[in-house]
């Protein structure tokens, strides 16, 4: 027996000690598996940031969101009324492979973006060619001017990364070659992806700002580990395993804080989530029926269900955060309301017969599902019938794609740096909110190039979207990321890189 | 030859009236009301009874081998070794029974389809139980039990040695019991229903070995079985039991001859014998068998529990009957036996 | 032997056959597809569409199949849609975990379940029994990962005896991964254990109740071989089935316990293939599985030939 | 010691039953979850679902005996609930399962033509672990009560069906078929008077361990997040949801398991039970 | 005396395929039934003489030959003429524990036939014809509201006489039916069966092991070994002066219930031969203490013998030796 105690009291301090590795490598328990290395097939926030170790976008956003030149030597050179962009190259860069980056491998990753990046949808239509100009330029020639241009090559979601003319085949990457900070070294799916420095490195000049400026490559191995359990992230960040920790249950920030090991990361206003209406098909083509979804919903309740604390959340209706540049207060007062009187008029008024009201979600998003629940107690609160249909993402995805299938679905997004690009205003989205007013002015925001001037058209189209009711931003929801305590230069933002990032002594 | 010497050298086995009970949490069975018996050194008694009479059950007693809830709860069971030492059966220690059982006490059971432990060769089994009692090398075991098997007559012994259960015949399975039963030459055979299950050619075959090992071996035998014509066969003398009792006990010849039973007459009158047709009614004459059946256990009758199928039952019956002389040897647990016999003979 | 060899194997090509064309078209009968969850929450049907085009998904079903079909002949399981790899590696590289689970908590099960089965059965009905009857079917009872998350709380979090989850870090010792596995493998021996006891109790009633036992008795020899050399090898025979059966068992347990106690093994890697639709990986990993039962099954009967001289085939 | 067999058996299945202390009790903890589920809504004052932010999480009180949950709803009231999706489920799965059994397994049994196409199909079922097979069932099927229901009761389908297949192949052979036979009764009527009339005593008793059985594979799946739709609590969604908050709200997690084990183990003490009194070969060794 | 056959038997032969080879349960039987007669067939274990009973009603589909009931083949009949047919045959089985469905009462159980043929009338009528049947078969009406398990075994063999009596059959096979039952109860039995047979003029197969049984109960005997009919004849012949080597060594095995009988008997050396490969020629030449080369190689035909008909080359020498000094051979 006492043979025993003695074996379980290794066993433990066995598995503490664990914690102790190289100086210089880094464990990172991520939320879960990165499910492609493909970034510019994906906008999954974890694939998105994974792999910006390994690939890199011509612009970079800086803390401002404002784009700076990454593999790009400078600002974009706009001629023809800006329908002509002439990019330039930094030159010497260097691929994993040992390769020289050209235009050529520039002007084909590019092209490649647009055939299948989510993310290049608006705007394929409107390229004419890329070409090289030369080594170390490409040049876009476009049908007509594109302002939000410079935000989409910097935006690091299905992003046009660079990447080796070699590697790119009809529908996938055959490799992981890129011109980033670190190379990717193994990966074990489901077990862990391991991230050494890539010694043949030039990184851009500056101070570092989010994801622009100087890549230090501080670390000399960064370890992605998949750990879907929110719980187990928490207890690996405790224990000393993992170094940093995305996705940690908001219940733990005061221990995170309390803690001498640890600290919490707060990520404020990183996305928000969305009930998207059927524009297309069923009850919400109805517009007194959507009114009265706006205004039944309590955003509030919704938000801390699905977050759990009211610190971690602001039920702010406009599109973007305050401190956004592109925030403006326009409608806001048809933002939480949760009138069900209110509510009523507007069921009646449009002749609800008590056709249920279905809402499309998924539990593998559990805040999804969370807030569906509170979203069915208020709407039945209002008079309506409410079906939750609880799917699987996959089953999620196909169906949205059929109007017949549901009346409200829910997702997420991060703000996105350009208002242009937000695919849920356009009229072919899933949710087919087409109105000509409403088109005439996105048409605008895109052309306009006068920053001033697309703030208008946006205060506009934010009118017309709690007007119309597209869909329903609940609010701003927060992160929270654990660290070890100690560890610098991971900056702050909806993706996590560590390529500044410091282990402390 | 079937005439039993005086009962002058004390009995093998002396048997007074054990009970045996099955006890279960809500209720108890009396399956062996009052079984007495006698079985004379080298001799073969019959244990006769029908389904449900108990004979099984007092034969399990003897051996100790009753299963978890049976347990003897009254009665002697004297058994008498050569040199003279007694031991009460029922009321031996586990110990000392495992002691007897083997050089003293052997047993075979009606099933020679499932009585040996199928994953160990037949050999195997007769070689435990001889390094169980004798001080012997495995060697001199092995050669022990090749001798046994040739004994009882199992064909190419060398060779069916080292054979698994289910590699023989039932008769051949069951020589092997018996084998195994009399390798340490033990003093009391038990036998329940040894032959039942097999055919009957080769319950011909049984019983003639049985009879010649016991003329060579000198063993007593205590014989359970349903079968009137196989205790003509083998036994001297013969117990019969109902619903748990001994009713009656005499020599075969007596028995067979002058039942004093009423039980034991209908037993015999049951038996089909050979062509009984009326050839001026041209039809054939019946049997004359007892009326009824036997009543459950936990519903006998007062008194007599033959009573209610008794063609001589009267008032009197209803009070308990004790085992009454018949006669020398015979006892019987039926007051009006005389009126029996008589009725036997016309 | 020979023929019954021959019939046996064939029976097994048949039911991996009905297996194969089971998972395959199973999988496809799924809503959506991958597609849609390579290209994230903000993907459009288009997008999707055009991947789908790129990956082949579009392609009638039966044609799928038939070119799944020939894949197969050629020795080849496809490629897992996600990881990019040959569905076999991506399994491979899962498999340590799984099979020390599996391995692990067999071996608790058995370890605990067999003796108290076997004494329980021994001294029927008595106080010990009745205590170990009762606590198989408590442990029957509880779902396995409610205990998965007991102990996680109790004796990983607050006592710290043992690593809550995962599986160490990429470079851990074996030692450091078999600590990693002690948790879930008590969870999952537990509800095994239940089994096994239960039925190592019965088949030793039944053994004790059979006639050569008695048999045995009569021979006067010691208790204790009776129980050890005529009892048990025979009870023995009976519970070899049940550990073999008990593997379709412990797989669907190690799916939900890898899954609370967040291990990369088979089991998670099969839900999460079967959530993202990777079709190569979850029909590859339906049929190795359900072929390893049908072979693990077969073993056993290969094992009841060796240790049973009644069994010939 | 047939004759006390026959006036035992007299007795009557359902008293034997009742006679086992343990079991009676299995039967009323059984009963009080039944009555509980069927009149749930006479039982609380609250809502499944009456969510109320400001009360999130509170420990078990007298107000709301087993707490709440994360957005505030009674988690006594919804155990309530849950008992009747969870019941429904197992009584479901095993009722389907055993339609589908019965047939299969007095088709294959009785008809030695079909036992090879039979046997094999349920060999292939057997080999796919539950859990798994369900799950690819429901991937198909898509994630409803009914399709869970569907799902599980295809899963246990061969155990059902191998009983029964067993137990037709002895009774086939029993001498009253032959008579029926022999009398000219017709098949069908065979098939059901002689045939299945004598085998329900298995089927009944592995319906139960059925029932038992998904229950937890319910819970199991629930818990995997590919169950039932988690708007329609049972106790594994309840766990499932609740798992988050172990160490700050135990009770989340505590009470939906101990209703899951509680009545796990009396359908498993009623089965046992089931199994004593309707199995003649049991009770003959009383 | 002699009456025209009911049922006559013609080269049947039954294999019953297995894995190890084909079992051969009959070989080319032959025999007949007169009516009116009850036939005994005896044999041990694996003679065939159960699959025998069942093929003649066919509730086994015999390999080869024919079974002529009343100048009808029966295995030429469809299915639909043999429901018909089984009206006037019915058999009484040898277990009367797993002969009557134990979820089924007694009224239920002899009712079946009655239903299943439309014979039986109204309900009401139905259940009087139980009562009598009952009645008749030596139990009480009200017994049919019970279930076989409330009676003992020669209970449920009553019963099991009045399912089958329930139809009014003509000839009824009777499989061992009353090996299982104690020695008393089966005298009941045995003269319950006379009684019947004498009272609606039944035709009867009777199956049993048992030859003091069969010389009792039955005016012919059929004498199996190995799916062989070694000797048929009348029963008190055979039994006398038996002319086939099997049935003296049969006949002097059977135990006789007399101890003051002679104990001088045959002994048979061996057992019965695994009926996947039986012997070559005659059958039973493997353990015959009268074989001679000849047995190993031709097979004995069933030929007429002293007033009956016996398979063996040496019927002469066995009826000249008579059964001691048949028995003398061995020993």
């Amino acid at each position: 027996m006492r043979k025993l105690v003695l074996l379980l009291a290794t066993a433990s301090s066995l598995c503490l000690s664990g914690g102790a590795f190289a100086a210089g490598t880094m464990n990172v328990a991520l939320i879960g598996e990165v499910d492609t290395l493909d970034p510019m097939i994906s906008t999954k926030a974890v694939v998105n940031m994974v792999t910006q170790h390994f690939y890199e976008t011509l612009y970079a956003l800086d803390e401002s969101w404002e784009p700076q030149p990454l593999l790009a030597a400078g600002p974009p050179e706009y001629s023809n009324g800006d329908k002509t962009i002439r990019i330039p190259l930094r030159t010497g860069i260097k691929f994993h492979d040992g390769s020289d980056m050209t235009s050529a491998d520039v002007v084909d990753s590019l092209n490649r973006w647009l055939e299948v990046s989510p993310r290049a949808k608006e705007f394929k239509p409107l390229v004419k060619t890329i070409t090289a100009d030369g080594d170390d330029a490409i040049v876009i020639e476009l049908t007509d001017s594109y302002a939000p241009l410079l935000s989409l090559l910097s935006f690091p979601s299905a992003p046009p990364v660079v990447v080796p003319q070699e590697i790119i085949s009809a529908d996938q990457l055959t490799a992981t070659v890129g011109t980033g900070p670190y190379t990717l070294a193994e990966y074990k799916p489901d077990q862990y992806m391991r991230a050494t420095r890539f010694d043949g490195y030039q990184s851009p000049e500056g101070a570092p700002s989010f994801l622009a400026g100087e890549r230090q490559q501080n670390l000399d191995e960064i370890r992605f580990i998949p750990v879907p359990d929110a719980n187990t992230r928490m207890e690996g960040l405790a224990s000393g395993q993992f170094d940093y920790a995305d996705g940690i249950q908001i219940e733990n920030y005061d221990r995170l804080l309390e803690s001498d090991a640890t600290e919490p990361v707060l990520m404020e206003d990183a996305f928000a989530p969305n009930f998207a209406l059927n524009h297309k098909a069923g009850l919400m083509t109805n517009p007194d029926l959507r009114k009265a979804v706006q205004y039944a919903l309590a955003p509030e309740d919704m938000l801390l269900a699905a977050v759990g604390n009211d610190v971690f959340f602001e039920a702010d209706g406009a599109l973007y955060p305050k401190g956004h540049v592109w925030h403006n207060e326009a409608g806001v007062e048809e933002y939480n309301v949760n009138d069900p009187a209110r509510a009523k008029q507007h069921l009646d008024a449009g002749g609800y017969d008590g056709t249920p009201l279905r809402i499309l979600t998924s539990h593998q998003y559990e805040f999804h599902f969370k807030m569906a629940e509170v979203a069915k107690f208020y709407l039945e609160n209002a008079g309506f019938k409410v079906e939750l249909v609880v799917v699987d993402w996959a089953t999620l995805g196909e169906k949205r794609n059929d109007p017949k299938e549901w009346d409200i679905y829910i997702t997420h997004s991060p703000f996105l740096p350009d208002p242009a690009i937000n695919q849920l205003l356009s009229a072919d989205s899933n949710i087919g909110w087409s109105d000509p007013e409403k088109d005439a002015a996105l048409k605008e925001l895109a052309t306009e190039t006068d920053l001033e001037a697309r703030k208008e058209i946006f205060a506009h189209i934010q009118e017309l979207y709690f007007r119309d009711v597209p869909y329903i931003k609940v609010g701003n929801i927060s992160e929270l990321r654990g660290s070890r305590k100690g560890v610098t230069g991971v900056p702050l933002g909806p993706w996590m890189v560590f390529w500044n990032a410091k282990l402390p002594d | 030859m079937h005439t039993s010497s005086p009962p002058l050298a004390p009995p093998t086995l002396e048997v007074t009236a054990l009970q045996t009970s099955f006890i279960y949490k809500r209720f108890s069975v009396k399956a062996v009301r009052d079984v007495s018996l006698r079985l004379e050194r080298g001799k073969t008694l019959a244990l006769v009874g029908e389904s449900g009479s108990g004979k099984s059950v007092a034969a399990l007693s003897l051996m100790g081998l009753l299963p978890p809830a049976g347990r003897i709860v009254g009665g002697q069971a004297v058994y008498r070794q050569a040199d003279g030492t007694t031991h009460d059966l029922a009321r031996l220690q586990r110990r000392q029974m495992r002691r007897l059982s083997g050089p003293d006490l052997a047993m075979i059971f009606q099933e020679p389809m499932t009585s040996l432990n199928p994953l160990l060769t037949v050999g195997d089994q007769i070689v435990e139980m001889l390094l169980t009692h004798e001080r012997l090398s495995r060697e001199a075991a092995r050669k022990r039990t090749l001798d046994i098997l040739r004994l009882v007559e199992i064909p190419a012994a060398e060779r069916r040695i080292d054979d698994y259960p289910h590699q023989m015949s039932g008769g051949m399975r069951q020589r092997i019991v018996i084998a195994m039963a009399l390798v340490c030459n033990p003093a009391l055979l038990i036998a329940d229903e040894p032959t039942t299950a097999l055919d009957v050619t080769i319950q011909a075959q049984i019983l003639d070995l049985m009879r010649r090992l016991q003329a060579e071996l000198g063993m007593s035998i205590l014989f359970i079985t349903h079968d009137l014509g196989v205790v003509a066969e083998i036994a001297h003398q013969v117990a019969v039991m109902y619903a748990g009792e001994v009713v009656e006990q005499a020599e075969v010849g007596q028995l067979f001859s002058s039942p004093a039973h009423p039980y034991t007459q209908g037993l015999l009158s049951s038996i089909p014998h050979a062509m009984r047709k009326n050839p001026e009614e041209g039809r054939r004459a019946r049997l004359n068998p007892i009326p009824g059946s036997v009543p459950p256990i936990h519903a006998l009758p007062e008194g007599c529990t033959f009573r209610p199928r008794c063609p001589h039952s009267e008032q009197r019956c209803t009070l308990p009957v004790t085992l009454e002389t018949a006669g020398p040897g015979h006892r019987t647990r039926c007051w009006k036996w005389e009126a029996v016999q008589w009725s036997t003979r016309h | 032997m020979v023929s019954y060899l021959r019939t046996r194997l064939l029976g097994m090509v048949l039911t991996v056959l009905i297996v194969l064309v089971f998972v395959f078209f199973i999988a496809r009968l799924a809503p959506g597809d991958p597609a849609e969850l390579l290209l994230g929450p903000d993907a459009s049907a288009a997008d999707a569409e055009a991947l789908r085009e790129r990956m082949g998904l579009n392609l009638p079903v039966p044609v799928q199949f038939l070119s799944f079909l020939g894949q197969l002949l050629r020795g080849d399981l496809g490629t897992s849609i996600f990881y990019r790899q040959p569905v076999l590696e991506v399994m491979a590289a899962r498999a340590e975990p799984t099979i020390l689970l599996t391995l692990m908590s067999l071996a608790i099960a058995v370890t605990i379940a067999l003796p108290i089965g076997i004494y329980g059965a021994y001294r029927r009905g008595g106080a010990f029994d009745q205590g170990a009857v009762a606590v198989a079917m408590l442990a029957a009872a509880l779902p396995n990962f409610w205990v998965g998350l007991l102990l996680q709380k109790y004796l990983g979090t607050d006592l710290g005896w043992f690593p809550v989850s995962g599986y160490g870090n990429p470079d851990a010792s074996i030692w450091e991964r078999v600590q990693h596995l002690v948790l879930p493998s008590i969870a999952l021996g537990f509800a095994q254990s239940a089994i096994i006891l239960r039925f190592s109790r019965a088949s030793m009633l039944d053994v004790l109740g059979d006639d050569y036992i008695r048999t045995a008795r009569s021979k006067g020899i010691s208790e204790r071989r009776v129980v050890l050399r005529h009892a048990l090898r025979n009870a023995l025979i009976p519970i070899v089935t049940v550990i073999g059966l008990s593997f379709a068992l412990l797989i669907s347990g190690a799916v939900i316990t890898e899954r609370v106690f967040n291990l990369p093994g088979v089991g998670s890697l099969i839900v999460g293939a079967v959530l993202r639709r990777d079709y190569p990986l979850i029909q590859a990993a339906l049929i190795v599985v359900a072929a390893l039962y049908i072979l693990v099954n077969f073993l056993i009967d290969m094992i009841y030939l060796a240790i049973d001289p009644r069994v010939k085939y | 010691m047939s004759a006390v067999t026959a006036s035992a058996t007299h007795a009557g299945p359902l008293r034997v039953l009742l006679q086992n202390r343990v079991v009676t009790l299995s039967i009323v903890v059984l009963g009080i979850f039944a009555i509980a589920a069927i009149f749930a809504p006479y039982l609380t004052p609250y809502q499944p679902n009456g969510l109320s932010m400001r009360e999130r999480l509170l420990p078990p009180s007298s107000e709301h005996w087993a707490g709440t949950d994360e957005l505030g709803r009674d988690i006594f009231t919804r155990l309530i609930y849950a008992g009747r999706v969870s019941l429904a489920v197992g009584l479901g799965v095993a009722a389907l399962a055993s339609v589908f059994g019965v047939v299969l397994g007095i088709l294959a049994g009785f008809f030695s033509r079909l036992d090879p196409a039979i046997s094999r199909l349920l060999d292939a079922m057997m080999a796919f672990p539950d859990v798994l097979l369900a799950i690819a069932l429901l991937a198909a099927f898509g994630g409803s009560l009914l399709n869970l229901i569907i799902a599980l009761a295809i899963v246990f389908t061969p155990r059902i069906a191998r009983v029964v297949r067993a137990s037709s192949l002895v009774v086939r052979e029993l001498t009253y078929v032959e008579a029926a036979r022999a009398l000219g009764v017709s098949t069908p009527r065979i098939l059901f008077h002689h045939v299945f009339r004598n085998i329900t005593s298995p089927i009944i008793v592995q319906a139960t361990f059925i029932f038992a059985a998904a229950m937890l594979s319910e819970a199991g799946l629930s818990f995997l997040g590919i169950g039932i739709d988690p708007s329609m609590p049972t106790w594994g969604v309840m766990i499932s949801a609740g798992r988050q908050y172990i160490d700050t709200a135990g009770w989340l997690i505590l009470f939906p398991g101990l209703a899951i084990t509680i009545c796990v183990v009396a359908l498993q003490l009623t089965g046992d039970g089931l199994r004593d009194a309707l199995d003649p070969r049991i009770r003959k060794s009383i | 005396m002699e009456h025209p056959p009911l049922i006559s038997v013609e080269g049947l032969s039954k294999r019953f395929p297995t894995r190890a080879g084909d079992v051969h349960a009959l070989e080319d039987v032959n025999f007949s039934i007169p009516r009116g007669s009850i036939v005994g067939l005896v044999g041990e274990s694996g003679s065939g003489k159960t699959t025998l009973g069942r093929c003649i009603l066919r509730l086994v589909e015999p390999s080869e030959g024919r079974v002529m009931f009343d100048g009808q083949n029966i295995l030429d009949l469809p299915p639909k003429e043999l429901r018909a047919l089984r009206r006037r045959m019915q058999i009484i089985f040898q277990d009367p524990f797993s002969s009557l469905n134990p979820r089924m009462r007694v009224r239920t159980i002899i009712e079946e036939g009655l239903i299943a043929h439309r014979l039986g009338g109204t309900s009401r009528e139905r259940r009087d014809r139980v009562a009598t049947l009952l009645e008749e078969v030596g139990l009480q009406a009200d017994h049919m509201t019970r279930f076989a398990h409330e009676f003992s075994g020669g209970q449920r063999q009553r019963v099991g006489i009045a399912r089958a009596l329930a139809i009014e059959p003509e000839f009824i096979v009777a499989d061992e039916s009353v090996s299982a039952l104690d020695v008393s109860v089966q005298a009941q039995i045995l003269n319950l069966l006379l009684d019947l047979c004498e009272a609606r003029n039944l035709t009867m197969l009777f199956i049993a092991h048992d030859l003091s049984v069969v010389e009792y109960l039955c005016d012919q005997v059929v004498v199996m070994y190995l799916g062989h009919v070694v000797e048929n004849g009348s029963t008190a012949l055979v039994h006398s002066q038996p002319a086939h080597p099997y049935t003296t060594a049969l006949l002097s095995a059977a135990p006789v219930p007399d101890p003051f009988a002679g104990r001088d008997r045959n002994i048979l050396k061996g057992e019965i031969p695994s009926p996947l490969s039986p012997p070559s020629g005659c059958v039973f030449h493997t353990r015959c203490p009268l074989m001679v080369e000849h047995c190993r190689q031709a097979v004995p035909e069933l030929r007429a013998v002293g007033g009956r008909r016996v398979a063996c080359h040496r019927a002469e020498d066995v009826l000249a030796m008579g059964p001691a000094t048949g028995a003398a051979a061995t020993l």
